[in-house]
């Protein structure tokens, strides 16, 4: 993508199309900077996983599904459960994705949403131990990147986050060191709401939610995940653009004010109607 | 394991279903916004979702054919598509049914419409419950159609099964595990034409012949839920255009 | 090879020219066209391997080896052992083979001869258990396919039949949960003979057994395991060619017709003199 | 785990450093022979060596572009740098970490002066103890100067972290296992633009703007020990020209 | 492991043969149908089929060479030629011997003949029970001369090996596993020349010396036996062209 | 590299004058034909592995790190520790290396010092057991080539014999079948020195230690491993060139004869002041 978008001869004269446009507080689809396009979040739409959602930022998708095993934890935290946090570009999604092994950016991006969930401590891995040093719950977080027209990093977050907020486990009894899986459930042990925010300098404007188009015209992008007491628990600077400290404090502001926004989507996402 | 029984003596299956009924479908044209056609479909829990890109330029370039389109397929599950969760590289199993689903498309396409160009069909499982393939290359038409690939007929499929010695149509997860045989069938139904056949399991020659029938009407059914998709999706642009 | 035969210029003419030879009846290689060229299968030529056996039918060869070990196992079938089934389309057998792992076509070629097996019932896995749900033979059939002059599945479906029907596995005793494994040796329970019979169709043709120049100007190929009864246990249509119910139900047909010819030439199989 | 105390009442941390100060840095350009440029760094017991070759024709050709080299990097740990064996295949934090250094380098280099070309950085983690990203980042600006390579200007990087409420500079690797935030910061100094910015952990408003400045001291200290390295490598090409 | 006794006082090995003496040798050339040569080999219960394709275009055409043909070999073995099943994914020894082998045959093929072209020599080790390096060296000069491609020399290879202290002739799988060297070497024998020589083991310079000599007395026996594999294949032929 | 230096059409003309030089007993830089370059050996030059070394042969430089793991013996030498000798061909080490998987020729070298070390039955592997038939030492070798100047096999088997000759293990305790390992250490059982000494063959002459443009001008090296009894461990040849019984046994008398200098810089290698 690089490549070909540096190849492009139009680019200079619609970034100062562009830019002209953001002077006047503006954006291509009418949004102002530190607006999002139309968030829709919904829960529970399979049966088969333990937890699913499906995330939609204006015309960006994606769906997340959470499974859970029983394995071993790792040998440096053998009381604490595992995450694993994977992001496929499906091929649906845009044009220029081809399938195949996630690529560099994939892999960049499933580290954000990764990091934010771990980083934050916003699940108590220690409540995933079934038997200290030998058996814990894994959770599988799988999402995929449905429809590409930009900022799927916040995107991806959002249908992780309401997938494992709404995740549950079965509940384990300890037999002769052998674990016996119950009926009853309980939900994944999440205590706080972490949500990436995305940021993109155009020149010197800086747009939240950049759409395709925006990314296309921006050279740096910031993703910082924060939680709700305005810590910030992930920072992404990506791409071969450049920033000063005043930028970073103002995207850092932009970031918690709309997280805060993102969160309540989570909080109030519809029940498509699966296992919850 | 298959001591179960799958078939009530009255015919009712476990889900309630006689032997020659479907489970409910679902079919949606459009729901994607970055390709050329997408459509999605639900038949029972299995869940599927499909997008074309192109006809495009071929890359790389080799790969291009002078006097027709190269159809590719990807035949692909989701990791929580199943009861344990899919490693995400491709299985032999999905590598295979990649190849079957190409082989029961190529056929309906108009390849020769456009020569040097790549078509691509992407089928991704999001929640696999029996019946994934031929529910991809009904969804894979439907995509086909909508990104304007024109096409002799539109490819419809169904699987056929057999439960304690009926054949059946239609299988779900239970019965396809339990079952005694799994049949899927692609056509073209308009011309009576199969493009793709596969069986796992035992089959006598004489209930070949009748999975075959039951299959076909099946199709049947499905083909005129595809038409009624690409309507409302037509219908659903014009609406949208005249706003 | 689709790609190379699909630009082949000489194709609409070859193909006219062998449909008008079969429309009286006959092939290029003077068959008749429910004719298979000359089989020959010989077991047991191998010392090493617990089973083994070449085929060939005309200038199309392929060996199969037998090799069992104990291992786990599937969690969804514990009283069952595990079959393996592998094809390799080596170098040697054709000019257009690259070496490397399987491609698409050596991949469906692998799953029609395992799926033949398996789906026929004809191994009696549950005589492959040792310790239920602990350990089991696996038993692994690799195939070689050496020499490539069209109709490769049947050559390896027999090779891979006469291979296994002729395989022994050690008898075990269990003593303190430890499998011993003893000298005598007991043969791999083998029911029924399923063998894969191949039918391309050119025209409105329906051939048995296509030869390599056959198999290029053909558009769709139907390979059915049948057994003794008549009860076909896999179908497979390959290529991108149609059919209607009348021509699947005429392959049915000659396949369960052949079958019962070709399952003469397993039973009759010569001993290459290796272990048996 | 993280019930040890890593910095005492009165600010002194378990390797006896104040809060703002630097691990003990070595630098070093120009130890290899077969490549355009190298460098090696110390910090603390992190060990890293970086190596450039180019510019140099693409190869393969599709890689170039018609207005300016590409970049490439590659950030490596030897299966020996790690407490476990590493497997020298690369891990999914090894490729992130190859995309956040190249993008942290592209800023400086003039690649628009080398139509046509690849600039290739390899940096080979030999010991890791913390802070490799920025010390190779560090290194690799050396690498790529003493390669001859116009730059606007280095770019120079270092860790900030926290430890017990505290704001830190330069994490060994047991503050940056049991801490509780690690921040990664890259800068053209003499032009205080940042180019690399990361975060794990957990750090309020305030302390990442305090942290940012406190990487920035950290910056400039480095800076001034990589123009000296420079220096060093310029002179002593000098002296051996002299004799 | 090794207490067991590889050779008797008297000179004879555990399967009978003295200290000199070859396996049971057997190769035929032009099995196979569908390729440009081909030969096969048992030595013992080692058992190899060899196949050349070729000389052919580059494909891809990068490979290619202006004054002379490119040689290139797989040496694989069979998953079911081993004790243990083998994967059929090339291990690091297959990669080595594959290297081995094309440079043992290098020396002897006219390269220089077939300029632009690539030389395919596929070597299949069926059933492997010690030498197979040595036995698809020697079978594969069979192959590339039914190929017709022109030779300085035919190349033959053996291995020797040390029992109990005294040098032997072409080991069995026991004998490797147990004994105390094992030194494959490949010759043009008319013009005396090494083209292919290992050894893994423990051996004085005497004793080097003396198996170097062995070597060329075993190769001598199997070039024979070569030279009359052709003639039959060769009379084969003309036989049946006047059938 | 073997394409492009075939290309190369300077190479007849370079090979001539090279040949006039080795006839009066000379080389490019002056040195003998029986000369090394000059050697340097520091071992212990990292703390964390459990021995290092940097081994540099004129303008050539390796590094080898080692690391132990407690694990599983192979089943066929129960009581017997595991030997791993990696070789990785830097990027750095020239402009022809291409990050990635290693290739042949990484391989090939990788062997050649990893038999050296094993079948001169230098290590006692018996002394790497700690459970027999459960648990050994599984000893790493991983070595770098950093900077190539000619004779890589040469220098990274200088620095793995200098890691391996300077590596501790930790003293252990078996309780309960479990093991436990002690801060006492102890040495690496090493009994012996074997060396790789590597001759490349120009026309008829015999050159120890070439250097690359030696290596571009030879079509053969020889590398032969020997310790210090004169026993010959481990010979390959590579290239495609050939040669006579005599040019062997030379190669031999000047391999063991350059070994035993190599040996010597091994045992008076200096300490690099990481952990020993």
């Amino acid at each position: 993508m690089e490549n070909l978008s540096s190849i492009d001869a139009t680019i200079p004269f619609r970034q100062r199309e562009l830019l002209s446009l953001l002077s006047t507080g503006q954006r291509m689809d009418g949004r102002k900077l530190d607006e999002y396009r139309q968030v829709e979040v919904v829960h529970s739409i399979y049966e088969k996983p333990e937890g699913s959602a499906v995330a939609k930022i204006g015309n960006t998708q994606a769906i997340a599904g959470v499974k859970v095993e029983l394995g071993e934890p790792f040998p440096d935290t053998p009381n604490d459960g595992v995450l694993t946090v994977n992001l496929e570009l499906l091929p649906h999604a845009s044009p220029s994705f081809e399938p195949g092994p996630p690529d560099e950016s994939a892999i960049e991006m499933s580290r954000i949403i990764d990091r934010g969930l771990r980083e934050s401590k916003s699940i108590s891995y220690d409540k995933l131990c079934v038997i200290p040093g030998q058996k814990v719950w894994i959770v599988y977080v799988d999402i995929n990147a449905m429809d590409h027209d930009g900022n799927i990093v916040d995107t991806a977050g959002l249908a992780a986050l309401a997938a494992v907020s709404h995740s549950t486990l079965p509940e384990t009894r300890v037999e002769d060191s052998k674990v016996i899986t119950l009926e009853e459930r309980k939900p994944v042990p999440l205590t706080q709401l972490p949500v990436p925010v995305t940021v993109a300098k155009i020149g010197e404007y800086l747009l939240v939610d950049p759409s395709l188009y925006e990314e296309t015209l921006s050279d740096v992008k910031v993703t910082m995940t924060t939680i709700e007491s305005g810590v910030v628990a992930s920072i992404q600077k990506s791409g071969s653009g450049t920033l000063d400290v005043d930028e970073v404090m103002k995207i850092y502001d932009l970031c918690y004010q709309k997280g805060n926004e993102l969160r309540e989507h989570v909080k109030s996402s519809r029940n498509g109607g699966g296992k919850h | 394991m298959s001591s179960q029984i799958l078939l009530s003596p009255d015919g009712i299956r476990t889900d309630g279903r006689r032997i020659d009924e479907m489970r409910k479908v679902k079919m949606e044209v459009g729901l994607l916004k970055n390709c050329s056609g997408s459509a999605y479909i639900e038949q029972g829990k299995t869940k599927i979702i499909v997008a074309v890109h192109g006809p495009r330029e071929a890359h790389p370039k080799y790969l291009a054919l002078p006097h027709r389109a190269v159809l590719r397929t990807r035949y692909h599950m989701a990791p929580f598509s199943t009861s344990e969760r899919k490693s995400p590289a491709p299985s032999r199993r999905e590598i295979e049914l990649t190849k079957v689903i190409r082989e029961a498309l190529e056929p309906a396409v108009l390849l020769e419409e456009f020569p040097k160009t790549v078509i691509d069909v992407f089928i991704e499982v999001l929640q696999a419950d029996a019946g994934t393939r031929s529910a991809g290359v009904t969804a894979a038409s439907l995509a086909l159609a909508e990104a304007g690939i024109p096409m002799r007929d539109l490819v419809t499929a169904v699987a056929v099964g057999k439960l304690e010695g009926k054949v059946v149509l239609d299988l779900n997860e239970e019965e396809d595990e339990h079952g005694q045989a799994d049949m899927p069938v692609a056509m073209m139904p308009n011309i009576n034409k199969i493009t793709l056949l596969q069986l796992n399991g035992r089959l006598t020659g004489e209930e070949l012949k009748e999975g075959l029938e039951v299959a076909r009407k099946g199709i049947s059914q499905l083909y005129q839920m595809q038409k009624q998709a690409l309507t409302m999706r037509y219908s659903a642009t014009v609406q949208q255009e005249e706003e």
